[in-house]
């Protein structure tokens, strides 16, 4: 498949925001600036920049607590986001969400859900809100391969099958579930197969290509806004780091961890650019250093963001406004 | 005009189904069914299959898509037949719908309105008799009301419609079939107060939904021993009117709470807290409480009738605090 | 398939039992003898009847809500059905479980459970247990079409299929859940390709020939118990009768009812021994009176049971005696 | 020897495994990664996969398979990751663990233990920080136990392992890491009894599991004012040990419970009711609770410092009722 030159390095940029704000995240929780559990998306940036891309600004987005990635890829403020991560009121959710709950509204981002599988059905409510207020809009749900054990994800698959909901289920498959290999997991490992046992259109991507998912979410997303009812995507990708900051890793070995980093999905890119002709190095070194800027900034910003004074600990539990 | 509890639900149904096309019904045999307790009969044919919706045995997904529409702009009232059936869905409304406003920073509110049926006294053995609403009461972020009389059954959901956050409607199944008098233009009503249903001066009765009648009974039986009871209905059980039933309890000096929960750990246990917390300088006697006995509910209809609250075990409570 | 006539009057014996029961208990109800909800078998007594005589005494099952004719087929005494349901302490469960809460120690039956889907992990565990203790033994898991929908059902056919356990999924498809059609509640209606999507085989069977569902059911529990991991029958069967006791059936068409009444399992069988010269006339009268004995006598001992305490109310909620 | 409480945990894990070959250990990532908290670091090299049995993210099914494993003669030691999901097991665990003894009429006990984390103070967030042990607690059929010194965390396990019945274990996560000293020959402890931590004469402060630590420190803190504090663990929080905690307070005159739950509908609540119902007498004043602020737990460290109890509103409490 050709690509476009501006495309290109779009979708090039996008990943190494990703990969670099992940990066200062590593900094921050060692320096204790970031508290709490932190999911990294090293390794996974093709998937959420590939679907973001299909995606209109009135769609919707709903996803798991390994969300940095998908809230950049759509558009959230970094400062926003490492804002959150800092606790402040400048924040995506003022400093109340944290890193597993990134939320917002003007993008229709929808979260950052920590319970595995807990947004899904989320993802088939707002579907409907869509369907039955007659909006040609989409939402892409994501979840992890291991989400496709829990009862959540059967009755929605089903839910959105039966109802023709516009839903794009987007399945991240890292191969495991913290230390859960999918073998270990499933009965079946072919899970696009499994989708199509709810009468869901789904076919695997290579998740280390952006290309293929920018791709394969197009069109997959067309055939959801035209009516064609939910599809589903198994994006196979990997993740390069522990599933959360720390974890022994004694559940994979060093040798398959290299295998996968020698197709990360940046360098792919970035070869096939080059090759292209469209990249060169300088190119490169300016992208990086636009991104540098940027989340000099965004940590800069964060950091002088202000603390939500403790006498507000409980707004937020109701609404302030009748809506 | 006369009516019974279960016309007066359906009235407020088709009333909100008609007063606003954003909201519908959601539920296991609400359409072609006409509702597991009869309650929804007829609203299939005059709203259609898309606002009257039949949903499968899937009741994490369809309450969690309850949730989804709401942040999706609709006002969904979804039925789960009964609060046993709700503990398949509790990850939804514990984990979603009471945290998303917060969690998100105050982005997302949820205008969700969940209806259940709970309680026991119809020998349906130890799996279809719980009274689980003590514990939605423990939940930050939502609401929980329980209707007792036509009124509230008539014209608390219009008032549960119009919150910006979830609300839980509890209907103790004993009540659909008791008839009384109903104003012909008997509308929407407060969810925020505790009513005083019968006042009395020697001793106040703290009741709710399948309970009210069984403590106004008793009240009624008291008056044989010279005893001037004061029966307080709860109405909304989150959040607890406090000023209410304290203002009564300082009045009288002492209380009974009744609940058809499990003693420990029951709603009852909390109003006694409070009531101690608040009123212990007024308190000639320590707050009595009866509550159902430690048991899954048995089968047998003498069995089942012991475990439960009695008029006559309130009214033995009431004169053991004397006075 | 030739039947062996033994065989053949065997199977005649005990659907007629399970139907003659259950019309019993109709009479019982309206005498407000049994109350409760009541779940009749009527219709489908090939689906039990064919499963059981393909087990060992050893096997294990579980069942629903609608457990007289799994009960009965199991080898459970009718009066001890029937005082259960009359709520005496001769019952199967001293009357603290009623009709939908059947159990048997001597028969490895494991209940009756009322929460759709409920039974269907407790299956895989007595399954595992008896694999981790290197017993040949099969558990038989029985329930409805409906449950297909629910989490339960998805979570435990991954685990069985995983750790390869020996159950024997029996999906009792009736058509209806309630008033919810197949159609309504699954978006994929051909279940046994649904199980097959779980690594299950999985194959469909005529749920009202008894003898297809007996030659089924062997294969399956020779296949189970040689270590061949779950499998998954699809009983396609139909319920003569309402729902629960009563319901407005508006949800099926006369006509309908009328077709799958031609095909009543009892009548079917009773064709095809007459034909085969194996059941004269008073062969089929003589049986009708043992089964009308049996049953005069189970409904006057349950008659005279006797009432369990109310004292010992709180009995079996923990156990006596350490085990 | 010194040691920590995960290793106590640890121990007491590795001692079941190898007394009793019915026991094994069921969860999320219990084996190859050495459980999300380490606590099974080890064990699977020890015992191998079919006694250290990772599971798939289906906590209700592999929770019911615990149920029915123990059905079958097992002794499941189940791990539920954590008390926020475990919301999505509550179903087997309310309507079948803690009900089959009595819906069978005594025939089937169910001798399975669950563990899981609680709690809240690592920045975890509203779906991470839950302490719903107080729910579990209401459940008649089920015992409940908070082990909070490092003798409890190893000697509760075989105790709960050798009742007939279910026992949930609850270990709040900030105790993993405290480090003691621990007798070379500890081994089982009851788990009937609340134990006095501290002696004192003025003031009874009732605690458990994470707040026994804050509770043993604030009496510290006390003695600076001359108040001499008594610290009762409640250890067991169902059966509740009601006469060790009313026989401290009727010796203090008065009391305060200390609960991580959201204050209403607290655990802390039923034990405040209890005091009040048999002490009420011999109080001076008012038993007052220190509990969690009625929120979703906020990331933000300031803020969830002040939502959760602590030393300082333990003492101030304490000093509010005089003496
Ligand atoms: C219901 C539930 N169970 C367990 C957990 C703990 N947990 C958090 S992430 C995770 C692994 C999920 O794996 P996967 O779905 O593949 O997503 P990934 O982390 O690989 O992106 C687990 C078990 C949880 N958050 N929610
Ligand atoms: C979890 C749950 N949801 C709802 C119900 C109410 N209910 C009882 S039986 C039933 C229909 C089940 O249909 P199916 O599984 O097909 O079994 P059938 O009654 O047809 O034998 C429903 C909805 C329940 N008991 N449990
Ligand atoms: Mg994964
Ligand atoms: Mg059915």
């Amino acid at each position: 498949m050709t690509v476009e030159r501006a495309e290109g390095l779009h979708l090039l940029r996008e990943m190494l925001r990703i990969r670099r704000f992940e990066e200062r995240c590593v900094e921050l929780y060692s320096a204790t600036e970031i508290r709490g559990f932190l999911h990294l998306y090293i390794g996974e940036e093709a998937v959420a920049v590939g679907v973001m891309g299909a995606l209109a600004p009135e769609d919707a987005v709903v996803a798991t607590y390994r969300d940095h990635g998908h809230a950049l890829a759509r558009g959230v403020p970094a400062e926003a986001i490492m804002a959150e991560m800092l606790g402040k009121v400048e924040g995506t959710s003022r400093g109340r969400g944290g890193s597993m709950h990134l939320f917002d509204r003007s993008s229709r981002f929808y979260g950052g859900n920590a319970i595995v599988g807990g947004g899904i059905p989320l993802a088939a409510g707002l579907a409907l809100a869509d369907a039955m207020q007659g909006r040609r809009q989409v939402t892409a749900c994501f979840f992890g391969e291991g989400a496709v054990a829990e009862g959540e994800f059967h009755e929605t698959m089903n839910l959105a099958a039966l109802w023709h909901l516009p839903v794009l289920f987007c399945c991240e498959n890292n191969l495991y579930a913290m230390g859960t290999a999918l073998a270990r997991s499933e009965a079946v490992t072919d899970l696009a197969m499994r989708a199509t046992g709810y009468g869901v259109p789904a076919w695997p991507v290579d998740g280390m290509d952006v290309l293929a998912v920018a791709d394969a979410a197009r069109r997959a997303v067309v055939q959801v806004r035209d009516g064609g009812g939910p599809v589903f995507l198994e994006l196979r990708t990997y993740r390069f780091r522990a599933h959360s900051m720390y974890d022994p890793e004694r559940y994979r070995s060093k040798d398959e961890v290299e295998l996968w980093r020698r197709r990360d999905p940046i360098a792919l890119l970035t070869e096939r650019l080059r090759a292209d002709g469209a990249l060169g190095d300088d190119d490169l070194a300016a992208m990086e250093d636009e991104v540098a800027a940027e989340l000099d900034a965004a940590v800069a910003g964060a950091r002088a963001g202000t603390l939500e004074p403790v006498e507000d600990l409980t707004r937020f539990v109701t609404s302030e406004v009748t809506t | 005009m006369t009516t019974t509890y279960r016309e007066a639900v359906r009235a407020a149904l088709r009333d909100a189904l008609t007063r606003d096309d954003r909201v519908f019904l959601m539920g296991e045999d609400v359409g072609r069914y006409g509702g597991c307790f009869a309650v929804s009969l007829g609203l299939l044919e005059e709203f259609g299959p898309d606002r009257v919706r039949d949903a499968p045995l899937s009741e994490s997904a369809f309450v969690g898509a309850g949730i989804g529409a709401a942040l999706g702009g609709m006002r969904p009232i979804v039925e789960v037949m009964t609060v046993n059936f709700s503990l398949l869905a509790l990850d939804q409304i514990v984990n979603n719908a009471a945290t998303l406003l917060h969690m998100s920073g105050g982005q997302f509110n949820v205008p969700l309105v969940v209806r259940m049926t709970t309680g026991a006294g119809r020998q349906l053995a130890a799996q279809h008799s719980h009274s689980f609403e003590g514990w939605y009461a423990h939940v930050p972020g939502i609401r929980v009301v329980a209707p007792a009389t036509l009124e509230d059954a008539r014209g608390m959901l219009w008032t549960a419609l119009c919150d910006p956050d979830p609300v839980l409607v509890f209907e103790h199944g004993s009540l659909y079939n008791i008839e009384g008098e109903l104003a012909d233009d008997a509308g929407a009503v407060d969810i925020d107060r505790a009513a005083v249903r019968r006042p009395g001066r020697d001793l106040t009765v703290v009741a709710y939904g399948g309970t009210l009648g069984k403590a106004l009974a008793a009240a009624d039986q008291l008056t044989a021993d010279g005893i001037d009871a004061e029966v307080v209905d709860l109405r909304t059980l989150r959040p607890l009117d406090t000023a209410t039933i304290v203002g009564s309890v300082t009045r009288t000096h002492r209380a009974v709470v009744v609940d058809e929960g499990w003693r420990t750990g029951s709603l009852a246990a909390e109003v006694s807290a409070r009531i101690t917390e608040e009123a212990f300088y007024d308190l000639d006697a320590p707050v009595g409480r009866v509550c159902s006995a430690e048991v899954p509910m048995p089968y047998a209809r003498h069995l089942e009738e012991a475990a439960l609250p009695q008029v006559a075990d309130i009214v033995a409570a009431a004169k053991e605090l004397g006075g």
